[in-house]
């Protein structure tokens, strides 16, 4: 099916997010969308979709105007969508969350859930998912999450599909095996329009590309145009791809973790036997598919899970059984993999999100008052060092775009002195500028001598971050290897095997 | 796609706790030395049923402290399995908690009736009754926080229903009539709510607190002005027939209690297990689920979620309607200023109790019935505690069910939350 | 309909404004604000006299609303309730030219302001007696609505009725539900009218034998008189405050009698001796008894006991006698 | 972007001015002033009456309801600020001390529950925390013996102590067991009833000297009480200036301290805040405490403003009335001032409009109207067709200026 948006505007009160879009999808196309954070390419899609109502332009299916009231109208029209966020129910289970909406049912309504599981298992199959149609979402890791949200748009057979951000969470296999899915659809006659921040997807699979910035169309561009072009239209300057880091110089042990098990929310050893030390100076990226104990691993090293063996030391010190207060105090710097859940209060100013967890005592609290000079002072100093891109302090963090928020939270964290610094997925969902100062700030600090955790599910980001890589796998560290290592090697250790 | 199912993880044995056969052996053995070594010797006389009843169980006649010991003992057997459970890392069913419960009313009842009887069959169909207009107004609140609106409003909405149904069912002569004005009067009030909360974007604490303030305030006044001077005929409805069902209402014990009653019982027990069935196993109920829980992603599959909310939560005060015609024509006829007496917010604790399910609301409301006809009961046979202590049992015995038994409960996500469309 | 004329008015209007405001509980509560308040319209209607009024819903109200009266230029203000006795006094303390009455309150020394009380338990008595000879149980049962003197001097001396009747006949007789000695008795826990405690209390009373009740608490008759209709028993209310059968002709087939407060004759008769008849105001204590008729229990229906209703009714007039001469107790 | 599309200047600030909160407020209060007219137009006999033959002679209809309306309001005014029909001046002002009088437990325990919604908390149980309070400043005020001025000061500690513990329990509670603040609430407020009139039936615990069965205290000792403000005409007492006090230390803690920033956090945010270091259980039990100290505000009020013993239903219908207080407020300290000092008045009034004839009701449905009307801007919006609010115009402004600079290179 042929896509077309015509002029289309969407305002959300006087700030013009889509600006006069036009954007042509040729059936059996896969069109890529690229943007800075905040660009407007979710809004735009969510126009299409009918989830928001454009104030100007015209969105046609093979040459029809078509006139959505909701998203029921859209998908009866033949478009799925794929949204950026979950957009799944936590405490339905996977069959029910893709029915719902067009549930199969029975007399008087009954919901025929077995002929929901079929469907459910039948794409499945034809996909290569594995999914258990009984699992309650919500205790499922997100990279099953996104794959149910996947198999939620394919249930309905779309003939324009779109995905946005669908391979932020997936890890490189799975983003293969992705675009994989995505070549058949479109090679069947489906539309596609996939977004992404990630441009060796974009060139890997895309069939055109359309830059949009600040809500208006900036250019189209090719596949086959290099990283450093697209990145230059998307951001409106050049950006250095790569991360460049000197070689490491070692200092003493700074956290040493020795056989730390944590047992997760069921009956599991969500991290199992776990020991490796970083030293300061040095970067060790702990890599894995998502939800093999990373995230489990990281809240324990900053006391947000209780480990039921083991020792952390941080140092000297023993912080196995600190509270997360005290192991601030430590000075153990944090970026939590969930920025929005975990990182920051969205109806707090960036100033209030500055000092999220420094209320305790000076520069930023007087005792038991918050010190406001110095806390407009440092909040500024922040700003500006980290490149918030905002109107002021004052603004309320939910306003800021994904990269915006993410530079707060690692103002927030790097602000400060520290003894060791974990981030996870530091750079998920972050446009390609703000990766590459978020990037420059960690290595900034391993080489001020800090000992550097990175968590992350993104290959390009842990070679290139890593002095050392550690992979998980099943809550093990199935070996730690040297930051050359091929990425082969390392996505086999991901699926388990040993070095 | 390669796959990490939680499966993959290696399992250890689950974190014993012992928790629960620990209370229970507490419990235990207070009902073993209290009830029983130093519980009275005098005659308990459990009364099965009525002598009059189809099949008659005679009357038990028994020593109060056996009672206690007899009950300890298997209090510490139940206990014990627990405890052998625990050990293997397994929580205690359900229904052994039950049994266990069940026992320790039996010794509670045994040890306060000394010298006296124990009216079973009585105890327990008043427990209903009481329990009825709490159950409705707490389905009504279910249907209405499932979705996604926070109902504080039920106080309102009994009210409305209690004046209507009086009212109605005396002037036209047919409680049916009065019934259904009691519905229909306390869903209309809900669709103000429902305006309000979702057209409107009020806080819908406040349109909850606001309602019950200007219905209290409306029925006083007509009260005042009507039916205070012409009770005659507006405001002696006279109540339901009570209609044993053939068969069910011969079964002994509880077919008295439960089956011989008034259609708005009857009517209870009808929505109670429908209202389980179509929010979990119908289309209609997942559709509701997912507007409270998440409402922009009900919406992207194309529910429409103004409309579901609105619907759900009107009928909701259809349901609570039909509890607030239980107090007056299911109950005790005529209508009486703020006759409600908090029942709402007692029905909201019920829904948070029955942590938004109905089989589990309908339990905490049975409870808080069995709590007041147990303080009254209670307050008759065994005289000794204060008058304004047994007031506070009903209060205390939730207080207990809360704190000691349920917990940690979990709000469908988006309640009170208004969805605003972009 | 027409339009009226303004020559309506059948009685010659007076300058003087009787005033009221009532305890916690609206002025329709078919008990005590009730009986004032209808006191004071029967005046107006009757005698010609001015009326202003102001409910109360919580303490906090009390004082405001006598202020509300005394700024209103009322000539005489009926404080309604032991519970506005403090609020009462100090009005009447601060404006020593308007009058008060404190309807069950006291006076703390100011004499313009008149205490108004009742003997409940000496008409109580007599239904407490009256109530023994009914049953055919012998059991017979009270309860209130909450455990205060007010209420418990109507349920008291329905006890001591019944003890009497027991003596008099050589047959023990069984109040349940309250227990002067003990002090210990049911009661619903509010004045909610109609209550489903209330109710689930009349019906075990009812369960545990008592086929004659004595709801001291408001407005509870529709739900005694249903637990009666429920349990099947040939059972009995008795009234309290107002002659229910009268008042409430709804229930009129479950009235034995009731124990009245006669409140609306003494509002009448207070007002109309200053405004109409021209004496001073006195702030004398009144106290309603059988003697002067400001209690008494209303006439007997529905009676069916062993003894004849003459018979029955001759020996209530030999009690009350006993009573007026203080021969007899009503307190035990 | 086009620049052409953008409004005036001084037109955007008119609707600034015409979208803004306060203007809409006030017009909140004029729609619920208009609807609460017509109820007590349509309650008026006068009124009803003429209507019966309103076809005959229609002016007599119009002439009643109008009647019903000013004197309804103006009795209000007169109730409430200042009595302009009064001989004398003490009588002329003492509507706005019963005002100021009526508010200060309002404000207090309005600030109480305001502080439970800022932690994300729903209190429902200011009766409960008011009558525990008042029970313990009972206990100094009638059963110690203390000097002038120590007297008061040490039972209106104990009362606040008490009603915070009263409300720390509850966050305990869900501290420890997950208990749901709203049951448990609830349910304490019938547990406190219970236990005060105990307390106030046995003489050796709080029954006034020669009390008979009812449940009352003494007067609280003369030392003990909260002393007036304007002299003996005048009720209002110390207890309007702590209420004021509490403001301050309300919007102190909540806006300036760290205390109250991390209240807020929990409150927005319980996983970041918990990620924060900050320890949520802890803050559930702090936050309680501190709601249930500002409810004992309230409980001072009421149980040591009090020159006559005290009965079990001494906290009326502030409980409740605090909750509306709290959201008309939006949780903030001036908005609970000022949202406590319109229900104040409310309460002020309602004798004055008795007198004329109103009942109680009327007012009550006549502030439930006000209070709804506020609460629903974009009803109001609607009504009086007032353009969409200008929230975001700071950001707006910004990215309308970067996306100039941006466009323009
Ligand atoms: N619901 C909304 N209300 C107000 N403004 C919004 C809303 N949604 C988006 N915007 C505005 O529209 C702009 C475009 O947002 P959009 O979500 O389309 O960006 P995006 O290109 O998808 O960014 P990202 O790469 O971070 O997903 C945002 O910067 C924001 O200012
Ligand atoms: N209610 C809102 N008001 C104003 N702007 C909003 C609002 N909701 C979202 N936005 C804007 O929409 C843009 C995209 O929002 P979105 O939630 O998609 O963030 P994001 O950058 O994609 O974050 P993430 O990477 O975590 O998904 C952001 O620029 C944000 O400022
Ligand atoms: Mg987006
Ligand atoms: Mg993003």
């Amino acid at each position: 099916m042929k896509l077309e948006l015509r002029g289309i505007t969407k305002r959300f009160g006087s700030l013009v997010a889509n600006d006069h879009i036009d954007l042509v999808v040729e059936p059996g196309e896969i069109h890529s969308l690229l943007g800075e954070n905040g660009a407007g390419k979710s809004t735009l899609m969510n126009v299409l979709y009918g989830l928001y109502s454009a104030d100007e332009g015209d969105i046609l299916l093979d040459s029809v105007v078509q006139k959505f009231k909701g998203p029921g109208d859209a998908m009866a029209a033949g478009i799925g969508m794929v949204h950026q966020h979950f957009m799944l129910i936590p405490v339905f289970t996977v069959a029910e969350n893709v029915v719902l909406g067009n549930e199969p049912t029975g007399a008087l309504g009954i919901l025929d859930l077995d002929s929901a599981r079929k469907r459910v298992r039948e794409i499945s199959d034809r996909f290569g998912f594995d999914i258990d149609p009984d699992a309650i979402v919500e205790d499922l890791p997100v990279g099953s999450q996104q794959r149910v949200e996947i198999i939620k748009a394919l249930a309905r057979d779309a003939k324009v599909l779109v995905l946005d951000e669908p391979t932020a969470v997936l890890t490189p296999q799975e983003t293969d095996e992705l675009m994989g899915i995505m070549r058949g659809l479109a090679t069947a006659g489906t539309s596609i329009v996939f977004i992404t921040h990630k441009l060796r997807e974009v060139q890997a699979v895309a069939d055109r590309i359309t830059v949009i910035r600040l809500g208006a169309v900036v250019g189209d561009a090719k596949p086959t145009d290099s990283a450093e072009k697209l990145a230059t239209m998307m951001v409106g300057r050049a950006v250095d791809l790569g991360v460049n880091k000197k070689k490491a110089v070692l200092g003493s042990t700074g956290l040493s973790v020795k056989g730390l098990t944590v047992i997760g929310d069921g009956s599991l050893k969500v991290v199992d036997d776990v020991t490796f030390d970083v030293r300061g100076g040095e970067v060790l990226a702990i890599a894995g598919v998502q939800g093999n104990g990373q995230t489990e691993l990281a809240e324990a090293l900053v006391g947000l899970r209780e480990p039921s063996a083991g020792k952390i030391l941080l140092g000297d010190l023993d912080i196995t059984d600190s509270s997360v207060r005290e192991i601030i105090d430590a000075g153990v710097g944090y970026i939590p993999e969930d920025r929005k859940k975990d990182g920051l209060v969205g109806d707090f100013t960036i100033a209030e999100n500055l000092m999220l967890n420094k209320s305790f005592g000076p520069p930023w609290a007087k005792g038991v008052q918050i010190d406001f000079a110095n806390r407009d002072r440092l909040a500024d100093e922040l700003i500006a060092e980290f490149d918030v891109r905002t109107p002021g302090r004052e603004t309320m963090a939910k306003q800021l775009s994904g990269g915006n928020q993410q530079k707060v939270v690692v103002a927030r964290e790097l602000g400060r002195d520290l003894n060791l610094f974990i981030a996870s997925q530091p750079t998920r969902g972050v446009d390609v500028g703000s990766i590459e100062f978020i990037h420059e700030r960690i290595i900034a600090t391993r080489d001020a001598g800090k000992p550097v955790v990175i968590i992350s599910t993104e290959l390009d980001e842990v070679t290139g971050l890593a002095d050392r890589i550690a992979v998980m796998y099943r809550g093990r560290i199935v070996g730690i290897v040297d930051a050359s290592t091929s990425r082969e090697t390392l996505g086999r250790m991901m699926a388990g095997a040993t070095v | 796609m390669s796959t990490a199912s939680n499966d993959s993880f290696a399992r250890v044995d689950a974190r014993v706790s012992y928790k629960t056969p620990i209370v229970m052996a507490a419990f235990a053995l207070v009902v073993g030395i209290a009830f029983g070594l130093f519980g009275k010797p005098e005659a308990v006389t459990f009364q099965w049923s009525n002598p009059e009843d189809f099949i008659h169980i005679p009357d038990f006649v028994v020593a109060s402290n056996l009672v206690g010991m007899v009950v300890g003992v298997i209090l510490l057997i139940i206990a014990a399995l627990a405890f052998v459970r625990a050990r293997a890392a397994r929580t205690t069913p359900l229904w052994l908690n039950l049994i266990f419960g069940l026992f320790a009313v039996v010794a509670l009842l045994g040890w306060l009736a000394a010298g006296n009887n124990v009216p079973f069959a009585f105890i327990l169909g008043n427990a209903v009754v009481l329990a009825v207009p709490i159950a409705l107004g707490a389905m009504g609140g279910i249907m209405s926080e499932r979705v996604g609106v926070v109902n504080i409003a039920i106080e309102g909405q009994l009210l409305t229903g209690a004046f209507l149904a009086a009212v109605v069912g005396s002037l036209t002569d047919n409680l049916y009539f009065g019934l259904i004005a009691a519905m229909v009067g306390a869903a209309l009030l809900s669709m103000v709510l429902a305006s309000f909360a979702i057209v409107y974007l009020v806080d819908q604490i406040i349109v909850g607190v606001v309602l019950n303030v200007l219905i209290l305030g409306i029925t006083n006044f007509l009260y005042s002005q009507w039916l205070s001077a012409d009770g005659q005929n507006s405001n002696f409805p006279g109540t339901f027939d009570i209609i044993p069902i053939p068969g069910l209402s011969s079964i002994p014990i509880l077919g008295p209690a439960l089956f011989e009653s008034r259609i708005t019982t009857y009517l209870t027990y009808l929505i109670i297990p429908a209202l389980w069935f179509i929010l979990f196993k119908t289309k209609l109920g997942l559709r509701a689920r997912a507007v409270g829980e998440h409402p922009l992603a009900a919406d992207t599959v194309g529910i429409n979620v103004a409309r579901t909310r609105f619907w759900w939560v009107t009928l909701g005060g259809v349901v609570a309607g039909l509890g607030g015609a239980a107090l007056t024509i299911g109950s005790v006829g005529a209508f009486g200023r703020g006759m409600s007496g908090g029942q709402g917010f007692i029905a909201l604790a019920v829904v948070i109790l029955g942590r938004w399910h109905p089989f589990a609301a309908a339990a905490a409301a049975l409870l808080f019935g069995f709590s007041i006809i147990l303080r009254v009961w209670a307050n008759q046979v065994s005289p000794g505690i204060p008058t304004d202590f047994i007031t506070m049992v009903p209060y205390v015995v939730t207080l207990i069910a809360v704190v000691g038994f349920v917990g940690r409960v979990r709000a469908p996500a988006a309640d009170g939350q208004p969805y605003i469309k972009g | 309909a027409a339009a009226p004329d303004a020559s309506e008015t059948a009685v010659e209007q007076l300058d003087y404004l009787a005033c009221a405001v009532s305890d916690e509980g609206s002025w329709n509560d078919k008990s005590f604000n009730q009986s004032v308040y209808e006191g004071l319209t029967k005046s107006r209607d009757e005698l010609g006299v001015q009326i202003q009024d102001a409910e109360s819903t919580s303490p906090d109200d009390f004082a405001p609303n006598l202020q509300a009266m005394i700024d209103a230029s009322c000539d005489l203000t009926i404080a309604v309730g032991f519970n506005l006795v403090d609020a009462v006094n100090a009005a009447a303390e601060a404006n020593p030219e308007v009058n008060f009455v404190t309807i069950d309150g006291w006076s703390n020394g100011a004499t313009n302001l008149k205490p108004v009380g009742y003997s409940m338990n000496q008409s109580s008595y007599l239904a407490g007696y009256l109530a023994a000879a009914q049953s055919t149980t012998k059991i017979v049962g009270t309860y209130g609505g909450m455990q205060i003197d007010a209420v418990v001097d109507f349920m008291t001396g329905y006890y001591y009725g019944a003890m009497a009747w027991g003596a008099d006949n050589d047959t023990t007789v069984k109040v349940v539900g309250w227990d002067p000695a003990k002090e210990k008795g049911d009661f619903i826990g509010d004045f909610t009218p109609n209550s489903g405690t209330s109710k689930a209390i009349a019906a075990a009373q009812l369960q545990a034998g008592a086929d004659v009740l004595f709801p001291v608490g408001g407005d509870q008759f529709g739900a005694s008189s249903e637990a009666i209709t429920e349990s099947g028993v040939d059972a009995r209310i008795i009234g309290v405050d107002k002659d229910i059968a009268n008042t409430s002709p709804e229930y009129a087939d479950w009235i034995l009698t009731s124990a009245e407060k006669r409140m609306t004759s003494a509002v009448y008769d207070i007002i109309k001796a200053i405004a109409v008849d021209g004496q001073a105001f006195s702030g004398d204590y009144y106290i309603g008894t059988l003697e002067n008729g400001g209690t008494a229990l209303s006439a007997i229906t529905n009676y069916t006991g062993a003894q004849s209703q003459a018979d029955i009714g001759a020996k209530l007039e030999e009690l009350k006698a006993g009573i007026i001469s203080g021969d007899i107790n009503p307190l035990g | 972007m086009n620049a052409d599309s953008q409004p005036t200047t001084w037109s955007t600030a008119a609707k600034e001015i015409v979208s803004g909160g306060a203007f809409r407020a006030f017009l909140s209060v004029i729609l619920g002033f208009i609807v609460g007219a017509l109820f007590m137009v349509f309650s008026n006999e006068a009124f009803l009456n003429a209507l019966s033959y309103l076809t005959a002679r229609p002016t007599d209809a119009l002439g009643a309801g109008w009647t019903a309306i000013s004197d309804g309001y103006l009795a209000l005014f007169r109730g409430s600020i200042y009595n302009y029909q009064a001989d004398n001046f003490v009588a002329a002002m003492r509507p706005i001390t019963e005002t100021l009088r009526f508010a200060g437990p309002l404000i207090a325990a309005g600030l109480g529950v305001a502080l439970g919604f800022r932690v994300g908390l729903f209190n429902i149980g200011a009766s409960g925390q008011i009558l525990f309070g008042a029970l313990a400043a009972t206990w100094v005020s009638t059963r110690m013996t203390l000097p002038w001025g120590v007297h008061l000061v040490v039972a209106a500690a104990v009362a606040i102590a008490a009603a915070a513990a009263f409300g720390a329990l509850v966050g305990f509670l869900k501290a420890r067991t997950g208990a749901h603040e709203v049951i448990v609430t609830i349910m304490l407020n019938y547990v406190a009833a219970g236990l005060l009139t105990f307390f106030f039936r046995q003489d050796y615990l709080l029954r006034e000297a020669d009390g008979g069965g009812t449940p009352k205290s003494d007067a609280p000792a003369e030392t003990a009480q909260l002393p007036t403000l304007f002299g003996d005409s005048f009720t209002l007492h110390a207890g309007f200036l702590l209420a004021l006090v509490g403001v301050v230390i309300y919007w102190w803690l909540m806006e300036r301290s760290t205390i109250g920033y991390r209240f807020r956090m929990v409150g927005h945010n319980i996983d970041a805040a918990r990620t924060a270091g900050v320890n949520v259980s802890r803050t559930f039990v702090y936050a309680m405490a501190a709601s249930g100290a500002f409810v004992g505000i309230a409980a001072v009020n009421q149980a040591l403003g009090a020159r006559a013993g005290l009965t079990p239903d001494l906290d009326g219908s502030i409980g409740f009335d605090a909750i509306t207080v709290a959201l008309l407020g939006s949780s903030t300290g001036p908005g609970v001032l000022l949202a406590g000092l319109l229900f104040g008045a409310f309460k002020a009034g309602a004798p004055a409009m008795q007198v004329i004839g109103l009942s109680p009701e009327v007012t009550g449905v006549v502030q439930g109207f006000i209070v709804l009307f506020i609460a629903a801007p974009p009803l109001v919006r609607a009504i009086f067709r007032l353009p969409p609010p200008q929230k975001s115009t700071v950001i707006a402004d910004w990215w309308v200026g970067l996306r100039k600079k941006k466009v323009a290179k």
